[in-house]
């Protein structure tokens, strides 16, 4: 076996220093009635090459891009990965590395996470972002366990259009805990319905998701200036945070803690995993937050270097009274997003935003015109909901075999909405996709 | 010894990000405009945010630079204890980035995943056969993730028996996760001490576990290397009050092939696929930490769940007794491809032998050291092996000296102070796939040190003195943060 | 400045090959047998190579450790004077490893082969058009491998007009491979001298030009980094008396869109695509040497040819006064990928300013360290600049001592001592990939070893001192050649 | 421009140090006359995004493995390439840097190249390797110039079994410099009929190629004494250098030079290039060798380390007395070819070769048992020469459609062998594989 470097000669001698006949022999600590004496019911070994086939064989019954035009976004985000991100993560040095216990051996992921610390926060308009979570919806659970513990109140708000999977994990999350999670409705124009808010006087947090789950841009201003007035923490959280590339940050808006998902910043899709947790609050709060923390510090001879800090948060030190139970986290996602971001710059994250938010735009205005209803007319970066026709999942369908996926069937998430579809356009879709999705959905409604 | 393995050679600085940089260049290759420039209502916008504008040869020269600064399993050895830093193989990655894989949307109608669903339910079936357990989810995304999911599962179960229960037993020996992840989960940690010989005794078990005990969390092997040898009778105590016994199963590594824990007594158990599994730890993640439970837990799993219906497969929703959701999609799919890629290409045998070769090489460790290190437990360990730093300190040398000594001799250092119940703790996992010699070397430069610490302790004070920096001050970096620039 | 550039750091040694491993291990997983054993003869059978066995984590540590030796582009400035180390994008190299063109075998049925044919036709297009040229060949596999290509087919024209000739005019700043290639095609090369502007006369050219030249190659720009102002004159004098005109056109980086060749009197040249065209230089090659050359040398060229035909494309054979062939199948095909993709990426306008921005940055450096290194031609050049180390000649500090040190500082040094013309010669090459910053950085650097020049000799001397070695002994290398291990 | 860093700034700060007002007045010294004052008449730049595309459907219009069955070798193999072999080769360290003229900086490349010398040289029975030359085709002409050089001797003999493309470009080397290439015949069996040399007095080298393009294994060691009697070169060449994996490599049978081809040792076909020229002789010639060199030093301290040395043989230093006028060499090519030796390993390789030997004779049974002539005796190693009916053609042709690719037809090689066609097995062939070709060439045949 490639990966087990121990010849022969090499047990024996090794087995000869420990006084032992055999490898067996090595488990005599094991209770006879604990050991499982068969043999593992798993696939014989496959070789390099078979492996190759066998992949393949598995990678080819997916249907995705170029292959298949696919406008699903919601929650995950095709973009373009520039070959030099995708070379730079795969060194070695940052793969095969652990978290950096050791600073002076792995100054190049603590420096290239302090920097990915500080885009973070950029992009988010906040002030201190943590070196990553698992995804958007454990951020965001965290984030309100955060208020909880921050304002030691046992109740908190989200909009109904955060993402209703993010929602759910909030719900596991909270489930246990007793404390209570109460959702916002909406408007008809596709934004949080706030006004329930001023009834409630103990809320720990608000969470608010922009652009939300119908694609809609909330007023967090607003929202969070509701909050504030009641001296409850606003949580903002999204799905797409290229978004910001072109809106107004939720730190500019009052967000006090901003939990939400990264995959946009060149991490594959990947079937949803793994993804990237962000998570990023005031200074103030920063102590309470969970997760690793990479710091600036200096060396015995007084050159600047990087380490993980503020380690009395954490589960190793403080064990159950750690703010959470994270250990290992997505740091080589956050690693790719530093890269992403980095390639795309200032300027060329407001274009790219820009273009995403008006090939989007086309797309609306093109079903419009083919006389389909645009739901909510709240203004929208580059998702939207569309209501087709009574009957459309058969269409739906048709398209698959066309090759296009045309948005996501909204009804499982939200029974009210039947018939209505999330779209998702970013730069990765055409002119030419979009005005093929237009004609195939036409010609269906002909029928 | 022959030449050293630690030497020293040229690197390059390089600034902050921002420090780098021209306004107006830019490192991505903007699409084609194929639409009409369309205004937002100007209220909705911001400033943008304030990033640099680099080429790409700024950012490729400024992460090549970084990377050289960093030491990884492919550098060398990276012995450090209950992190299984096993060689991760090439082919791995390279499966992972199939285009079918990497380009999948999460929301794809399962007729048009049948790949990923298909690998996903194979591979929950190979957990179940590693564990002995019956039913497995791959939605936790790392161990910690997956001991929270385990707790919530046993919460939902005692829920279900209509029983509310508020503790849960956590040995001294566990790993910060468990306790952390039980009182995240809303229950309370009851501390258990391990006896002399470093494992739990029957009694002590008997004597705390009662009826307001939801379980008991157990990291077997523990993060003394050792197995708990009293484990089923363990199990039968909290099964006969009605409590739930959750494995830690992070140390996996020891075992695999040699112990079903679905045999021994174990009712839930995560595993760590960046450990056992070979999937690489990029700085600190993407893991992934499947928990696999029997089956009278199955009913609690997180949904969806990948289910084989005439050789197609589905993603389920449909039980009405699961905990929901912990992550937003079905995990670490990514992940899961390279341990997946892994299992296939071990196969049954070479499974067991990595167990055993990784127990081999931590028992060879402790023997070749133990006359240079103290051995606090001298008993035969599994997967690792933990030492003290007492018997240097008479040189006023302690743990960490000597750890930072290490890496000028070119390797990474083990885990230092872990577990608690070892002060000075020197905690040596060396993975099976290290060889004889890459062992001998780092015994070698062990014992070096040693000497050292007797002849020129102030040395080891001032280690390392081969890295890009020299030791950091992580004290005032906690005192006075500076978390971003 | 800032942080120096130039640090060290940790590196690891690492032994060579045969000192590692034991026998047994394998790092290829070896195919499953599906036929059976089948013995051949013993009489041919051999003792099998004495090769050691590794795993593939010691391969995989044995490489990566090397690599960390090393410096690229990548790592940082290489100004390597002729040598255009410019930035080799990193889709170029996606590109070329597209499973359809690694996995072609060149022997294919050309209706299974057009993806490549088309992109090898459309390549030539691009060549011909940017060098002036009416049709081009690929299969060269260097620059020097272009020059004897054009060599050949300027003894082919010669033999075809039944006049065979005996000598090629090769200037003084001609690169090495110039007269190598020459003679390697059996013409004897005759010397001609730069004027004292660095460049030829076409007094001097029209003093030694004759009947039994076949022709003339020039570098150009040449190897002081200038353009030959009388080419034109001087083509007009070598076609008088019968001869042919070849440019070596390995600094073309510095003119595309500014000059093409075909118009000013060149009949033949070569491209090398490893410089101009971004290809990387894999520590010494591959690289690819396109040859293009006027309508009446095209029925030369080697064959086969890429044609079209009603848009299919096909390998034509029949071209009877070919010089034939020059590899084996049709050059370094894998290269020229990247070349294509290069060109497709820049378009013509930014082809033009790379050439624009090259010449911008080697004048900046050119100005900006006039005063500190003595500059023998004091003219505006082309893509690089040429000085010598008259002026540290008191000091007893000679280039090379300047050029080791400059690695303490983190940039590769120049070329040096060449061209020979210039004694001392410091040729420095930046490319147009070199921002501003690290130009400024890479000035400062050669400004501060001019002081360290008269202030401590000795340490420049001694240098390099961070780099894994010292100077390494190159006598005693040549003297007692030690080759394989 | 994603490589072009200049600002506009930058350009305007940098032409002011130089007193210029525009980038076109940098171009002062070019004579009005040599300027080309239009626009490149190239394609438009295409975005990375609109090149991948392009590019894709470029691959895509190309019959490669694993969906085509392809059974031609000829110069070519396909080989198993481990993963970890591409992923080192491609570190950036090796594949950016120039040939390594400052040995300080460049211990990396060095190093690996010693060790390639020293791995090649083993595999090829020879004392010294260069560090690389173009391809098998140029390392056979160079090797027989260098004969020249050596003996002082004018004329060659080459056997006609070399590879027929290898001949052309000996001839292409030849034709200019006066010196004369006679071609020894072959036998029934498939090996080079010498007894023409028992005439030639005056040969600096005699060259043969092993296993030779039939496929058939020469015997170098009674070739190379009738060289060695006539005090002329041995020159051996190859195409396929796993073969020695398992045969007496041709060192141990008299060769004084060898000259062949590397690509089999972990390098992509590549539609034919780059590949590897493998350049070896006796320490007795090394200084006649072209070509780069690496050998061992010390460093000041006495640390060793490693240079390119010799140089006094090469262009830059000899100029037109070199021995050759190579500079860039095939280095990354090189590179691989260790990375891929190191993990075969000498275990390895002799299982490999034999495997490749073992599958080739399969299907050379198979293919008997279905009546088929195996029109040469002589043992062979992966390539065997098969005779098939007439009007075989138009079955290969409709075996493309099948996706089989059932070997080279050698007609256009050797007018003589109409419907004989050279298979190649290797172990990237399965059993399946071949049971398919064998009944798809059964069933037409019948037709
Ligand atoms: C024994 C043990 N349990 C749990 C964990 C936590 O796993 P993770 O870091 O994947 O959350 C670890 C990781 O260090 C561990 O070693
Ligand atoms: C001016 C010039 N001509 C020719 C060559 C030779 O090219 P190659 O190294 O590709 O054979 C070089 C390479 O250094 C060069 O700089």
């Amino acid at each position: 076996m490639i990966y087990l470097p121990h010849t022969d000669e090499d047990i024996f001698s090794m087995l000869q220093v420990l006084g032992v006949d055999n490898l067996d022999d090595l488990f005599s600590t094991l209770p006879e009635d604990c050991r499982f004496n068969g043999d593992l019911n798993l696939p014989e070994a496959l070789s390099e090459w078979e492996l190759n086939d066998h992949m393949s064989t598995l990678s080819d019954n997916m249907a995705v891009s170029p292959e298949y035009k696919v406008f699903l976004g919601a929650g995950s985000y095709e973009h373009f990965i520039p070959e030099s991100v995708s070379y730079l993560l795969g060194r070695s040095e940052f793969v095969t590395s652990y978290t950096p216990y050791q600073p002076e051996m792995s100054q190049g992921t603590l420096q290239a996470i302090y920097e990915y610390q500080t885009l973070a926060a950029r992009l988010l308009g906040m002030e201190v972002a943590t070196a990553s979570h698992y995804d958007g919806a454990t951020a965001l659970a965290e984030a309100l366990l955060m208020a909880v513990r921050i304002t030691k109140r046992k109740k908190v708000a989200i909009s109904s259009l955060i993402h209703p999977l993010y929602r759910r994990v909030v719900q596991t999350y909270f489930e246990p805990t007793g404390y209570e999670v109460v959702e916002l409705p909406y408007l008809n124009n596709g934004v949080t319905d706030a006004t329930g808010l001023d009834e409630m006087d103990d809320l720990a947090a608000v969470a608010i998701q922009s652009p939300n789950f119908f694609g809609c841009i909330e007023n967090l201003q607003v929202l969070g200036q509701k909050a504030h007035d009641k001296k409850t923490l606003f949580v903002a959280s999204f799905t797409e945070a290229l978004a910001y590339g072109l809106l107004k940050n939720p730190g500019s808006q009052g967000a006090d803690i901003v939990g939400g998902e990264g995959q946009s910043l060149g991490i594959p899709r990947s079937f949803g995993g793994p993804a990237l947790g962000i998570l990023a609050s005031s200074k103030k709060h920063m102590r309470s937050l969970p997760g690793r923390l990479v710091g600036k510090t200096k060396d015995l001879d007084g050159k600047t270097g990087f380490v993980l800090t503020l380690a009395t948060r954490e589960q190793h030190i403080r064990r159950e009274k750690a703010t959470s139970n994270i250990c290992t986290n997505n740091s080589l996602c956050a690693l790719a997003a530093a890269m992403y971001l980095a390639s795309v710059g200032g300027t060329g994250i407001r274009k790219l935003a820009q273009l995403n938010h008006d090939k989007a735009e086309y797309l609306k205005k093109e079903l419009k015109k083919a006389g389909f209803t645009i739901t909510f007319d709240s203004p929208t970066f580059n998702e939207f909901v569309v209501e087709f026709p009574s009957g459309f999942e058969a269409t739906h369908k048709h398209l698959l075999e066309k090759k296009i996926i045309a948005g996501l069937c909204l009804a499982p998430y939200y029974p009210e909405l039947a018939n209505h579809y999330l779209l998702c356009v970013t730069e990765t879709r055409s002119k030419n996709d979009m005005d093929a999705l237009v004609r195939e959905v036409k010609s269906w409604k002909k029928l | 010894m022959e030449e050293a393995l630690g030497t020293t050679g040229l690197l390059l600085n390089e600034p902050l990000l921002w420090k780098k940089g021209k306004k107006g260049r830019c490192g991505f290759s903007l699409p084609r405009r194929d639409v009409e420039p369309c205004s937002l209502d100007e209220e909705l916008i911001g400033e943008g945010p304030d990033f640099p504008d680099l080429s790409e040869v700024d950012v490729v020269r400024h992460y090549t630079r970084l990377a050289q600064w960093n030491f990884g399993v492919d550098t060398g050895m990276y012995p450090l204890g209950s992190c299984t830093m096993k060689y991760s193989p090439k082919t791995n990655e390279k499966q992972a980035s199939l285009p079918g894989f990497t380009g999948a949307h999460p929301l794809l109608p399962s007729g048009l995943s049948q790949g990923a669903l298909k690998m996903m339910f194979e591979f929950e079936q190979y957990l179940n056969e590693i564990t002995g357990m019956h039913a497995t989810t791959l939605q936790p995304a790392a161990g910690a993730h997956g001991e929270l999911t385990g707790m919530l599962i046993i919460y939902a179960f005692h829920k279900k028996q209509g029983s509310q229960r508020s503790k849960i037993i956590v040995p001294d020996t566990a790993h910060g996760t468990n306790p952390a992840s039980v009182s995240l989960c809303g229950f309370r940690p009851v501390p258990v001490t391990s006896n002399e010989q470093g494992i739990l005794s029957v009694e002590a078990i008997a004597e705390i576990m009662d009826q307001d005990t939801a379980g008991i969390m157990v990291t077997n092997p523990n993060t003394l290397g050792l197995f708990e040898e009293n484990i089923q009778k363990i199990a039968e105590i909290v099964h006969a009050k009605g409590g739930l016994v959750y494995c830690d199963g992070a140390n996996m590594n020891a075992v695999m092939g040699m112990v079903k824990m679905g045999d021994i007594g174990i009712d839930v158990m995560q595993l760590n696929l960046h450990k056992t599994f070979s999937t690489p730890h990029g700085g600190g993640g993407p893991g992934s930490g499947p928990v696999s439970v029997t089956k009278h837990l199955e009913p609690f799993l997180p949904v969806p769940r990948v289910v084989e219906e005439n050789g197609t497969y589905i993603l389920a929703e449909n039980y009405p007794n699961s905990i929901g959701k912990i992550s937003a999609f079905y995990g670490a799919f990514g992940v899961v491809i390279k341990a997946y890629s892994y299992i296939r290409s071990m196969g049954p045998e070479n499974l067991k032998k990595a167990s055993q070769l990784a127990v081999l090489n931590a028992n060879y460790i402790k023997e070749m050291l133990k006359g240079t290190l103290h051995l606090p437990y001298d008993r035969p360990c599994m997967h690792e092996c933990v030492f003290s730093d007492k018997h240097q300190a008479a040189q006023k040398i302690a743990t960490l000296d000597m750890a930072k000594r290490l890496m000028d001799y070119g390797f990474h250092p083990p885990t230092v102070y872990f577990p608690l119940v070892v002060p000075g703790a020197i905690m040596v996992e060396p993975t099976e796939t290290e060889s004889k010699e890459d062992i001998d070397q780092f015994i070698e430069a062990f014992k070096a040190i040693a000497s050292e610490a007797k002849e020129n302790p102030d040395m080891l004070h001032h280690a390392p003195k081969s890295c890009k920096v020299k030791r950091l001050d992580e004290v005032t970096a906690a005192r006075k943060p500076c978390l971003a620039g």
